[in-house]
């Protein structure tokens, strides 16, 4: 197991975000995690990626516990997280960006990566130089995303994956998802629209008030009632 | 008001706020140790004779810390007065300060002596327990004059002479602007005034000053300054490559600290002493060598002038020979002692002035080698100045 | 009702938005989509006031207020949320409405209490109305963005992609929302990402590619044009 | 019974005066209480434009400077003191409204140092015009007249200042001013006339001040443009204010006090060591409790009631 | 005094004075640039590195210069430790809350002055203090060093922050510390860094100003100030805008002394900040920017 998640529980001084939440997460896999707002979503990437304390229960990601770990040495374990609200630098450039996330990486690998997203999204190539915070909202998501490529993870974490991002760009970003997944960069990914995501995604879970509900394969969501009532209504 | 005075009393406690931190550290610090030696010294003799008491008693010092802040001069003195139970009051330092300070004794009707006040604003008010030992600086810039008029007629200074005048905007900068014009506009057929230009305390950059000096062409430059200002100012004067028959900073020049900074560029400056240790007094000889030996440095006119403040404010209390207050003010209303160290030897407080001493300041010379000569008044003079000086 | 001719906005060589012309009827409810950075909420922007166009006019029921100030546009009648939500974080949700109410249109009645609560239900914030907005979900923040413009008493709300990051549950609630607001006889334009909604909703859809308007007219028409589908449905 | 307190502070206050002389150390303590009081009104007044608004000034030297130079110089031209006030506070308004208005545009650190060039701006200005303001100088106030009459008037401020407070975070004015503070985009875009609800605050905030100069010039019975236009009397209520708890309703009092007593209690009896101690007393404040005294409080009553549960 | 050659000296020495203004600032500008912290503790930084300058060379007859080679790195490693300890833990609390701790921290340091130095005056003794170059006006040798360093300053700063990943580094987490740490960022360490690096060059100002300045314990207070309005002016957010900010200050101020009156040097100098901030919000940059 790459990821396993045990008895996980997190809170916000009073209000409990998580509790108990338990799950594998295979080498190379695509997971997708759904449920409503305030479902504890974001939450439990928070708490994988080292931004929330882990309250209860334990993580290991490799067989390391993530427990106590700061969020930075997660990241360079490899596991990097496009965070809710994209978080971009507002005075770096894109370039920049993708630069400072890409450190790490050697030489080539980071070449070949920055080329792979500019390919994703040619927008970025043609804002290259400019102020994030000049961006268009999604212009904005892109980098963030493509910030997290760019550290050449072995477990990508997204938080709302198309928020914000036209249908076309949404289209092909799942394209692009396979084939980082086919690359062997496992998935986790925090998305609304789950028509579309469960066609790429090998497996589901799905979140409420804080405890998982229901998990299995995409055909196996898609029979589940609860899914379809909340999630597949229109 | 004020706190129950003790059943017995065994000691005397003279009360002090002295800005030891802030703006006017420098003197605050000179100050401190002013007093502090002239009340060692009579502790060391025994103490001061209290009638009531029938003996001698010691003399305590309180000195806190006013800021260089006004109100907490103020503040800081009714807390001597009412909790630290102080039986008189000595001044803080600097003109403003005082000014603010004075309001509290005149108040509290306990005796006060400043040797930190100069302007005659402080006196102007018909105060009964205020009194100054700093004459006006007004009269110390009128003494600069009469000496420039002393070197006129000897041929020396050009008459009329140019004055260039630059003033620090500070109370004291005014009264010393305010002295210099009066005589000016007196002597028009000596002097004319050829700049005359303010600055702010503290300023850290004194080329444009520098510049306009140059341009007035001026024979004398006279400027009124606190110690890192005459520093700076001097400084650029002297990487800009000015020169004139006579350069007066004020009361500044005879620091050792400057000519160690600015080396022989301190040659020949005139400054105007309320005291210096060049007065050849033997209590000022004295005074000289027991501060010396103890703090150190004694080339301005700060720890003179606090001894004598201190010592003036002991003898008073001898005289009454009680720490009752109204007869230690009567003591120093009265008084005319000899043997100070200030010019002229005597401290007295003249009704007409308010109480604030009109003594003569005397007027220094910088001498190559680090020596001074005493240039003026004409009785106190130790040698003759040097106008132009030598190239 | 709203009228823009020829509205442009540049920033540096970029063309941001480029020679916008559009009328918007009173009780209509328009949809503005494109693909990211097509100008969408630049153009927003300069209709609520927030940003200076470099050229053209926006008039609104009668008056040129291309150069009116934000809240000037707000008194006027016009009511917006933000692409990232912007809520007074600090502040209770009833206080974010006394505040719109106190402050927004002058056409606002002035027994705003009972007004309010209307919006508050209307809106599904009975349960978080005394709670600060640091502590809210996304959609509940949302709906707090709407409530607070509809407080305003304004007469046009501009709603800039309320359904992002919503659940399709959410998205329906969030539909049926914006049903009622415009039942309440408000005109709404909003820019959305979400197909469903801009179905569910508009009586009109304009897309912006690039700054122009590359499509204007019906839901189902406009949709399935080629031109759209290529430039942002990426069929 | 909490409702009390603030009414049995108030008598007591009224009180401390007459039995002043009994208690020890009692005269001292209502001289320094005046001064107390008009910390308090500046600081509670400060907080509505630093606190409520969210904008730091540093810039309100200039009220208190305006108010005390009117006071001295109406005073010398015989009107009776308490009067003095009233104009004071108009012109301090006036000129809060003249450069507030263009400078409130700016925020955060853009705002409270462009504060700092209006504050020094205007003591500079007042150091030049020696001719109104007697330079450096300054002016002599006559002495005399009730010795009390800085105390009650003080007292009087500090009434007006709460109550103001009071009115203003209850009226739609400071609703409004929490708009601004939280988000100034999205204030402007509920209707919010955003550059005039902050000039009314800082008018109102500039108006109080003013009167706290001039009781201080009376009580002082001396103004020099370095003493009342002081960079640090800026400084002064940014730290009461903080100390106290920013933007609440006793906070900005409580920091006065504590303030005014550190300020005084050390300089009396730490002479060598005052800067630092007091130094290591903010640093550890902020250490401890960011939010000020009052939210420790707030902490304090949290664990008492739980206790009690 | 309306003639050329008035006007060159005018230039020649509100340039010198500008990059006086330079160097005083980058160091405050740099905290503020990665941490947004206002370092009330600059003015103390600056202070004690002078005293510690006048100290060597008053002990080891050291040059200024030379002791900065002792002063700069030992003030780095007080700057990490002071974020470590302190600042770190109010960074991300209210804005006032680093505001009052680090004034506290300038408090102990003044205190710290006094009680080392007392409030005496003290000044270094230079055998170039008085050395000029002639530049058709003279020109002291120790502001031409100054400007030197502030030029040089300008330039490897911005390098540091634009071109190397450390730089950009405290960029990022300037503006989010969080999406800095996702990033695999130690915002921690690099914000102690950054402060680290901040206090040397404040340090390193504060040796230089000792080679022009008579110091005392209250020295670095007035200067702060006005660094305070060089990197506002010049945006808070770009190093060359304190260069500009700083340049514009030291040019008006020199004309205002020479053109006007001496005293009004200062007061022309927050007339024009507050002229500039009024007319353009985001300081002298903005008049680059659209
Ligand atoms: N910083 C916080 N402080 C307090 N409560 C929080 C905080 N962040 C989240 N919560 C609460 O924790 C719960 C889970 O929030 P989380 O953000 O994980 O939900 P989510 O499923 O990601 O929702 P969304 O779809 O809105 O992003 C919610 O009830 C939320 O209100
Ligand atoms: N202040 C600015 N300076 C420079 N360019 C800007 C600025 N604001 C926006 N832009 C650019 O203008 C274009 C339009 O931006 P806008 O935010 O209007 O897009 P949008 O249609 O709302 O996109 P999205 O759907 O991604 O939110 C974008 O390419 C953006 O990069
Ligand atoms: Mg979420
Ligand atoms: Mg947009």
């Amino acid at each position: 197991m790459m990821l396993s998640v045990r008895d996980l529980a997190v809170a916000y001084g009073p209000i409990r975000a998580l509790n108990g939440v338990s799950f594998d997460l295979e080498a190379r896999t695509s997971a997708l995690l759904a449920g409503a707002n305030g479902s504890g979503k974001s939450t439990l990437l928070r708490a994988i990626s080292g931004l929330a304390a882990i309250g209860g229960g334990d993580i290991h990601f490799e067989g390391r516990s993530l427990r106590g770990l700061a969020a930075h040495q997660i990241a360079s374990l490899g596991i990097a997280h496009v965070p809710e609200g994209r978080r971009i630098w507002p005075t770096l450039t894109v370039r920049e960006h993708l630069q400072l996330a890409g450190n790490h990486v050697p030489t080539a690998r980071r070449r070949a990566l920055v080329d792979d997203i500019v390919g994703l999204f040619p927008r970025l190539k043609e804002r290259w130089t400019q102020d994030a915070a000049r961006l268009s909202g999604g212009e904005q998501q892109m980098v963030a995303i493509g910030r997290g490529l760019a550290a050449d993870p072995k477990l990508l974490l997204i938080d709302e994956l198309s928020l914000g991002l036209a249908p076309v760009v949404v289209k092909q970003l799942f394209a692009a998802l396979d084939h980082i997944n086919g690359q062997g960069v496992a998935l986790l990914i925090v998305e609304q629209a789950l028509h579309a995501a469960l066609a790429h995604a090998r497996y589901g879970y799905v979140l409420e008030r804080g405890t998982l509900v229901v998990h299995g394969t995409p055909d196996q969501l898609r029979a589940s009632d609860a899914v379809r009532k909340a999630y597949l209504s229109i | 008001g004020g706190p129950a005075t003790p059943a017995v009393l065994n000691e005397i406690i003279l009360g002090a706020t002295l800005p030891l931190t802030g703006k006017e550290s420098r003197a605050g610090l000179y100050f401190k140790n002013g007093y502090t030696l002239a009340v060692d010294e009579i502790n060391a003799a025994g103490g001061v004779m209290i009638q009531s008491v029938g003996r001698k008693l010691p003399i305590k010092l309180e000195i806190v810390d006013d800021k260089s802040d006004s109100m907490t001069a103020v503040q800081l003195a009714e807390h001597l007065i009412t909790v630290r139970g102080i039986h008189a009051l000595l001044g803080t330092y600097e003109t403003k300060l005082v000014l603010a300070q004075s309001v509290v004794p005149e108040r509290h009707k306990i005796p006060y002596v400043t040797g930190g006040g100069a302007a005659s604003e402080i006196f102007k008010r018909d105060f009964k327990w205020v009194f100054g030992l700093l004459s006006s600086v007004e009269a110390m810039a009128a003494t600069f004059m009469d000496w420039l008029a002393v070197e006129q007629d000897a041929g020396h200074l050009a008459r009329p002479a140019r004055i260039a005048l630059a003033w620090e905007n500070t109370a004291h900068g005014q009264d010393f602007r305010a002295g210099t014009e009066q005589r000016v506009a007196a002597h028009a057929d000596r002097f004319t005034l050829v700049m005359n230009e303010a600055f702010e305390l503290n300023s850290k950059d004194f080329t444009p000053l520098m510049l306009k000096l140059k341009a007035a062409t001026a024979d004398v430059f006279m400027s009124d300054t606190h110690y890192p200002d005459f520093v700076l100012q001097h400084k650029t004067y002297l990487q800009m490559g000015l020169t004139h028959p006579v350069v007066a900073y004020g009361p500044r020049g005879t620091e050792a600290d400057a000519r160690a900074t600015l080396g022989d560029g301190v040659n020949y400056l005139v400054s105007g002493q309320w005291w210096t240790q060049e007065l050849p007094y033997p209590e000022s000889r004295a005074f000289v060598k027991n501060y010396t030996a103890k703090y150190g440095d004694v080339s301005s006119y700060y720890p003179g002038l606090a001894y004598e403040t201190a010592r003036t404010m002991i003898a008073a209390i001898q005289t009454a020979g009680t720490i009752e207050r109204e007869p230690v003010r009567q003591a120093l209303a009265a008084m005319d002692r000899d043997g100070a160290i200030l010019p002229g030897r005597r401290v007295y407080f003249p009704a007409k002035t308010g109480n604030q001493i009109d003594n003569p300041s005397v007027l220094v010379q910088n001498m190559p080698g680090g020596t001074f000569r005493i240039v003026y008044p004409p009785d106190a003079a130790t040698g003759a100045a040097l106008v132009p000086p030598p190239r | 009702m709203l009228q823009l001719d020829n509205v442009t906005k540049r920033y540096g060589g970029l063309v941001a938005v480029n020679g916008v012309s559009a009328r918007i009827a009173a009780a209509q409810t328009t949809a503005i989509i494109g693909p990211n950075g097509a100008g969408k909420t630049t153009l927003f922007g300069m209709i609520a006031g927030a940003i200076p166009p470099s050229d053209g006019r926006i008039i609104f029921a009668d008056h040129d207020i291309t150069r009116w100030s934000a809240d000037q546009v707000c008194r006027a009648g016009i009511g917006r949320t933000f692409q990232v939500v912007r809520p007074f974080w600090a502040m209770t949700v009833h206080d974010h409405l006394r505040a719109a109410a106190a402050f927004g249109s002058k056409a606002a009645s002035r027994s705003e209490s009972t007004v309010l609560s209307d919006i508050v239900t209307l809106c599904g914030l009975q349960d978080v109305a005394d709670r600060v907005a640091l502590t809210l979900t996304l959609a509940d923040c949302r709906r707090l963005e709407i409530a607070r413009a509809l407080a305003t008493g304004a007469r046009m709300i501009l709603l800039d992609e309320t359904m992002a990051g919503l659940t399709p549950e959410e998205t329906e609630q969030a539909i049926q929302l914006v049903k009622g607001v415009v039942a309440a006889g408000r005109t709404v334009v909003l820019i959305e990402h979400v197909l469903p909604a801009v179905r569910g909703l508009a009586d009109r859809v304009i897309v912006l590619d690039r700054g122009a308007v590359i499509a204007d007219g019906e839901p189902i028409e406009v949709l399935s044009s080629a031109t759209v589908k290529k430039a942002y449905l990426g069929e | 019974m909490t409702r009390l307190i603030p009414i049995l502070l108030l008598i007591a206050l009224a009180a401390l005066p007459f039995a002043g002389p009994a208690i020890p150390g009692g005269v001292y303590i209502t001289r320094l209480a005046v001064i107390g009081l008009l910390y308090i009104a500046s600081a509670t007044a400060w907080d509505l434009v630093g606190g409520l608004t969210g904008q730091v000034s540093f810039g309100h030297s200039a009220f208190f400077g305006i108010g005390a130079y009117m006071t001295a110089w109406l005073v010398g031209t015989g009107w009776p003191m308490p009067l003095t006030l009233l104009p004071g506070a108009l012109l301090a308004a006036a000129y809060g409204a003249l450069w507030g208005w263009p400078c409130l545009r700016l925020r955060g650190p853009f705002f409270a140092i462009a504060t700092i060039g209006v504050g020094e701006a205007t003591r500079l200005i007042a150091l030049l015009a020696e001719g109104v303001t007697g330079g450096a100088t300054g002016l002599t106030l006559s002495i005399g007249g009730w010795e009390h009459t800085a105390y009650y008037l003080a007292l009087g401020l500090v009434v007006v200042a709460f109550a103001l407070s009071w009115l203003v975070r209850r009226s739609s004015l400071g609703l409004g001013l929490s708009c601004i503070r939280e988000d100034v985009e999205a204030a402007t875009s509920i209707g919010i006339k955003v550059g005039w609800l902050q000039v009314q605050a800082l008018m109102l905030s500039a108006a109080v001040v003013a009167a706290a100069g001039g009781i201080y010039a009376r009580y002082l019975y001396y103004v020099e443009p370095g003493d009342v236009f002081s960079f640090n009397r800026g400084i002064a209520l940014i730290l009461m204010a903080t100390i106290g708890g920013l933007n609440s309703k006793w906070g900005p009092a409580i920091g006065a006090v504590i303030f005014l007593g550190l300020e005084q209690g050390l300089a009396a009896w730490f002479p060598q060591g005052h800067l630092g101690i007091y130094g290591l007393l903010l640093i550890g404040v902020m250490l401890y409790e960011p939010n000020g005294v009052v939210a420790f409080g707030r902490k304090l009553r949290g664990v008492a009631s739980a206790a009690a549960r | 005094m309306t003639d050329s050659a008035t006007l060159a000296s005018v230039v020649i020495f509100g340039v010198l004075l500008g990059g006086v203004y330079a160097a005083m600032a980058y160091g405050l500008g740099l905290i503020y640039g990665v941490m947004r912290i206002v370092n009330l503790a600059h003015g103390a930084v600056l202070m004690l590195a002078a005293y510690a300058a006048y100290a060597l060379n008053t002990r080891f007859g050291l040059d200024p210069l030379v002791a900065s080679i002792v002063i700069v790195p030992i003030s780095y490693g007080i700057g990490m430790l002071l974020y470590s300890v302190l600042v770190r833990r109010v960074v991300h609390g209210p804005p006032m809350a680093s505001l009052l701790l680090l004034f506290g921290v300038g408090l102990v340091g003044r205190n710290i002055a006094y009680l080392i130095w007392t409030g005496d005056d003290r000044s270094i003794a230079l055998s170039y203090n008085l050395t000029t170059v002639d530049l058709g006006v003279p020109v002291p040798v120790t502001k031409l060093v100054i400007f030197g360093f502030a030029l040089a300053g300008t330039a490897a700063l911005y390098a540091f922050l634009h071109w190397t990943h450390t730089g950009r580094a405290m960029r990022a987490v300037a503006r989010d510390p969080v999406a800095a740490e996702l990033a695999g960022l130690s915002a921690d360490r690099i914000s102690a860094r950054a402060f680290g690096v901040g206090t040397a060059l404040a340090a390193f100002a504060g040796v230089l100003l000792s080679m022009l300045y008579v110091i005392n314990p209250e020295f670095g207070s007035a200067l702060q100030l006005k660094t305070f309005c060089i990197i506002v002016l010049g945006g808070m957010d770009s190093i060359g805008g304190i260069l500009a900010g700083a340049l514009t200050l030291g040019l008006a101020e020199t004309a205002a002394g020479v053109y006007g009156g001496t005293a009004w040097q200062d007061l022309v100098s927050f007339i024009l900040l507050v002229g500039i901030l009024v007319t353009r919000p985001g300081g002298l940059p903005s008049f680059f920017r659209r």
